[in-house]
């Protein structure tokens, strides 16, 4: 098993083996993510029991609790990527911290979004000091804050290394930001409406939120994917075997 | 060996450089000093927004001074000195954070006290405020100083920093406003003591090997 | 099908604002994102391409 | 070209392994190649200077043989210290492009800090006469702002006297000095390499025929 995993890593984590076989993967991966998505999405919107409750405004559910999981799962992903390229200065960790990044923030814009839409009908305003929709902004924020870091530092290597020691540091403060927020909430307000309780829901709403959560994640890796082979073709781009490639 | 030279270094610097400690103290000030200014002068409502208030104030006080941690020793090179030694990085580092909040931090903690009783915060409140922010404010310092040594070669270095760091303050704000508030409203408050002060070891261990990394990246490392 | 016509399930009992706009700015954003992402790597495989020409010009000047 | 590992070095007698080694060292700056292939083998007692245009990645160069620059192909390696387990930093001494003097602190303060951070004590029956040596004999306690650029870098080139390290990385080191300030540095490099120490340096000017050069010309490399 060890043995597998260190030759996948040396595999994967050299950006030539990366460019082929991300290349060979992506056609099968963008229509598989696509179909998901629909299929979970429309299977809530259309054909899921209307919540006895708040009637038919929790079908925004299906869009924002999967944008919040994947955003957080991409900070996550972030912050691993990041320890990797800086413990073993791997060149990938740092062009996977470049991909992840821009989809990440627009995942957790939309999780914000959508959960201040749905807040509307059920609180009467679009914006609560929700520990979530909180804990999801200060999301936003940090995700911001590595794509400015990004930028404003001119070579792309250093700023990939930068990127990588702010997403680990970052990462170890998401948890604690979580658990600040919602402690926060209860000292503020006692412990408000929860929106819906994922566990307490009935089957028929569970099955598609599950697939449109695949359906986002599946997504999400082929936006990295494809985000990270554009990364390694402007690194890259004097090297030999990128032309035979690209030919 | 190189933890109590930089100490004594970065104390005769600031003596030479007042100005570094004075500003953030007077910028503490004035920024609670508007917000009677902006929301209103009535006590009732002044007591309840009083820690907060002086918790951001401090946070930002810290925020803005934390930013000259690098920058002079990075123009004059002697950040390059620092780089190249044999000693491990921590070690300077560590004795940065800790003379830039012996310098800069600790006035503000003094002086909290009594802008709480500008504020009209209740007088039980005023003890846990000063602890509050004698646990924060090195915590402050210290986070702060991670996101300096990413951005210290960085021109637009200010509102970068800011943009980095803030969101890495919420805890310690979220808990240090929060015992204010606890003790204002007669609560007990050792528990969340204890998390300001669990949060200022984990800091005060680990920023300074964040730094030095930090420091290595932005220097071509 | 939960709704018994294609104009319920639009009103969706008067939350269809909130729940098509929802869906509608996520849309457009992931849109957007996959767009731009699409845009970056043409361009990258044309830098690609390009530097190799002009290497291959230079080559043969020299 | 022998390639040093830790293993391959256990039977060689450690003296006669070189210093430094570098082998096919590529670096490049935003798209602009600025050495490839380059390799290096110095031994002690050499005096070597990296030459080359403005621009050619001289100051590059001796950053990454410092340790500083990590964006690099190749190897750059210190076979005696890798053969005997040592951190070869102990070894050096880098006199970089700025001084690397704060204004605020007086010669003798930063040279205090410096020689902390190399963690041995030096007392000042050491740094007076260094400085003395250099012309700077009343200047100890003078805020470096006083002191003219040249008189900065005689601070800053004390530390060839004060700190004894078996590799030298000087980059610039004749900037701003005057005449007779590049021939005591001159004597003070020959005396080095003399008894046994190794120095690199960056500069346009060659004081010696002695000296073996390292010449980067926008991409390719002459090493002689």
């Amino acid at each position: 098993m060890w043995q597998t995993l260190t030759r996948w890593y040396h595999q994967w984590g050299s950006p030539r083996y990366f460019f082929q076989y991300s290349g060979v993967l992506l056609p099968w991966l963008w229509p598989l993510a696509v179909l998901t998505l629909v299929v979970g999405v429309v299977w809530g919107l259309a054909f899921a029991p209307a919540d006895y409750q708040q009637g038919n405004s929790y079908r925004i559910i299906f869009i924002h609790v999967p944008a919040a999981s994947a955003a957080l799962l991409g900070y996550i992903a972030m912050g691993v990527a990041g320890l990797v390229g800086l413990v073993w200065r791997m060149k990938m960790a740092d062009i996977m911290i470049k991909a992840i990044a821009p989809f990440g923030a627009v995942l957790a814009a939309i999780a914000l979004i959508t959960g201040a839409i749905w807040g509307k009908p059920t609180w009467g305003t679009y914006w609560v000091w929700d520990a979530r929709l909180t804990s999801m902004l200060l999301m936003l924020f940090l995700y911001l804050g590595v794509f400015a870091l990004m930028n404003a530092i001119p070579d792309p290597r250093q700023a990939g290394r930068a990127a990588s020691l702010l997403s680990v540091v970052g990462v170890i403060n998401v948890v604690i930001v979580k658990y600040s927020v919602e402690w926060w909430q209860s000292l503020h307000q006692g412990s408000t409406l929860k929106v819906v309780g994922e566990s307490a829901m009935p089957s028929e709403m569970l099955a598609p939120l599950l697939i449109s959560m695949l359906g986002i994640y599946l997504f999400f890796a082929c936006t990295v994917l494809m985000r990270a082979r554009t990364e390694i073709m402007v690194r890259e781009r004097k090297s030999q075997w990128l032309r035979e490639v690209l030919r | 060996m190189s933890f109590r030279a930089t100490l004594k270094r970065e104390v005769v610097l600031a003596w030479r450089r007042p100005a570094e400690i004075i500003n953030p103290l007077f910028f503490f000030v004035m920024v609670v000093a508007m917000f009677p200014l902006g929301v209103s002068p009535k006590a009732d409502l002044l007591s309840v927004i009083a820690p907060g208030v002086v918790w951001v104030a401090a946070l930002l006080a810290v925020l803005l001074s934390v930013e000259g941690l690098f920058r002079n020793d990075f123009e004059a090179g002697a950040l390059e000195q620092m780089l190249v030694a044999p000693t491990n990085l921590y070690v300077p580092c560590l004795a940065k954070i800790i003379a830039h909040w012996l310098l800069t931090g600790l006035p503000l903690v003094l002086v909290a006290p009594l802008l709480g009783y500008m504020l009209h915060l209740p007088e039980q409140a005023s003890m846990t405020l000063f602890l509050g922010l004698l646990l924060g404010t090195p915590t402050l310092t210290a986070i702060g100083a991670i996101g300096v040594s990413l951005t210290v070669g960085v021109r637009s270095g200010g509102i970068l920093l800011a943009l980095l760091i803030l969101p890495l303050y919420v805890p310690v704000l979220v808990f240090g406003a929060g015992a204010a508030a606890y003790a204002a409203n007669g609560a007990p408050v050792e528990g969340l003591l204890a998390i300001l002060a669990a949060m200022l070891l984990a800091s005060l261990t680990l920023a300074p090997a964040a730094v030095a990394a930090g420091l290595r990246i932005s220097n071509g490392g | 099908m939960h709704f018994e016509s294609f104009e319920a399930f639009l009103q969706m009992g008067k939350h269809g604002a909130y729940v098509w706009s929802a869906y509608g700015i996520s849309f457009v954003l992931v849109g957007l994102n996959v767009a731009l992402a699409v845009r970056a790597q043409r361009q990258a495989k044309e830098d690609v391409k390009r530097f190799a020409r002009r290497e291959m010009a230079d080559a043969n000047k020299s | 070209m022998a390639c040093y590992t830790a293993a391959a070095l256990k039977g060689t007698l450690v003296t006669e392994l070189p210093l430094l080694e570098t082998t096919d060292l590529y670096c490049e700056r935003d798209d602009r190649v600025l050495f490839s292939a380059l390799n290096w083998r110095a031994v002690d007692g050499e005096i070597w200077q990296v030459a080359g245009v403005n621009g050619a990645g001289k100051t590059t160069l001796m950053r990454i043989l410092a340790g500083l620059h990590g964006f690099f192909d190749g190897e750059v390696r210190w076979p005696r210290w890798l053969a005997q387990q040592q951190d070869p930093r102990q070894h050096f001494l880098y006199l970089g492009h700025k001084a690397g003097l704060r204004d605020e602190l007086t010669p003798l303060e930063n040279i205090r800090w410096w020689t902390s951070l190399h963690g041995d004590t030096v007392d000042d029956a050491k740094i007076f006469p260094a400085l003395a040596c250099l012309g700077l004999a009343g200047y100890e306690t003078v805020p470096c702002a006083q002191l003219s650029a040249g008189q900065k870098r005689r601070v800053a080139l004390s530390l060839l006297w004060i700190m004894n390290k078996v590799v030298w990385l000087l980059d610039e080191p004749f900037t701003a000095l005057d005449a007779d300030g590049v021939t005591l540095i001159e004597n003070r490099l020959r005396e080095h390499a003399a008894n046994g120490g190794l120095v690199i340096y960056s500069s346009h000017h060659r004081f010696d025929d002695a000296v073996r050069h390292v010449r980067l010309a926008l991409g390719e490399v002459e090493v002689a």
